[in-house]
């Protein structure tokens, strides 16, 4: 189970043992977490939501991606949905590769594509209301190509 | 009949998660027209679409027993 | 102890947890895994020898610059020595920012550094024998200034 | 009284792990002379040296009960 949506808490090092390779000399994590400030506005807590069916074959197209762009790349993701609380764990990506330059940038492909493909909804909860955030850009079916450089860095 | 599904706020607009309808012989466009008109979804040029879990473009035409998701800009991660 | 030299297997949640804070919403890890094949040749195990109290200094001191360069970023470094078998873990680098673009970036600084400033070495053993592994290049006393762009990529 | 330390091939090479001897008031361009000659350390040039757990320079003047650490290009990580 290499890629997940899952409801309960992320166990870390469970995402990265399943990259572990002889090959491998790097292994890097993405864990994404919740921010409490955003645009200066104090978040009390995120609610994520996806379509899982579609999502896990989106996690594992990304993967495919990966694995045909670095060589030797092993991938796994699991993404998180519910109700998650400040400093909870959003997203766990994990790469391992021959050398550490492939490890950084394959993992760095991975959220970028996440971020474009992958259909999963975060509903932010303030004090004074609630909203479900999207990407706030034109976003057409984009599946398959580069990240977008022009992708919000949030 | 064909299945539709909605997502974060088109779910709170549309008042609906699924909805059973038949469109097929129709494309993705125009049932993006109806879902607009008929289930109040606005901002529907930004939403994507995907007829069995994968992506969709407007010009694709809806089969028999085809699920089609609408899929408002992600934000996961 | 956010910075460590360790006989002892390295726990890479815990070097996680020391750099979760609310302000951010991202945290990368490097863990540095014993690999089996280098330039075409196969490794039976590692042994990692340190200067421990130098290094401990050594990896104050690069956190101390990636805070000063990154804002907001909180780092935390284990290097485990002893005798190491293939796939084990050498090293995990852990950095928090808010914004993932500064987590990717400040943690690859991280590696590159103790490349460059940390004494540590490492003695690769083969079947057919033995030896201590240097960067191989010209070495100068930089205990300032930026990673070499030169600097192999092993 | 200084204190020498010598790690990896180093330690090898010089056939000790530390060293007690009195070298204050040389530079540590003299004490690499006197460990490459007396102590058969060699590529001496590419070893970096370090006093009281601090990078030093060739021109460095070495203190009363300062330890000096001859230190070979690092492979950690």
């Amino acid at each position: 189970m290499k890629f997940q949506i899952s409801k309960e808490p992320i166990n870390i090092q469970q995402v990265i043992d399943q990259v572990v390779q002889r090959e491998a000399g790097a292994i890097t994590t993405f864990i994404g977490t919740v921010r409490e400030i955003t645009h200066g506005k104090k978040t009390l807590y995120l609610v994520y939501e996806a379509y899982e069916s579609m999502a896990v074959k989106r996690l594992e197209q990304i993967g495919k991606e990966i694995e045909e762009r670095w060589k030797g790349a092993d991938v796994a993701i699991v993404h998180r949905v519910g109700k998650l609380d400040i400093t909870d764990v959003a997203v766990v990506i994990a790469v391992s590769t021959p050398h550490r330059a492939d490890a950084y940038e394959a993992n760095r492909y991975a959220i970028e594509r996440i971020k474009e493909i992958v259909p999963i909804w975060k509903k932010e909860h303030w004090e004074d209301g609630q909203e479900w955030i999207g990407n706030q850009l034109e976003t057409v079916a984009y599946s398959k190509g580069e990240p977008e450089a022009k992708h919000l860095d949030e | 009949m064909n299945k539709l599904l909605f997502f974060a706020h088109l779910k709170d607009e549309a008042g609906a998660e699924t909805l059973s309808i038949d469109v097929s012989g129709k494309t993705i466009a125009e049932l993006k027209t109806i879902v607009s008109e008929q289930h109040g979804l606005t901002k529907i040029d930004s939403v994507m679409t995907a007829i069995n879990e994968e992506f969709a473009e407007d010009d694709d035409i809806i089969q028999q027993g085809d699920t089609i998701a609408f899929i408002p800009p992600v934000s996961g991660g």
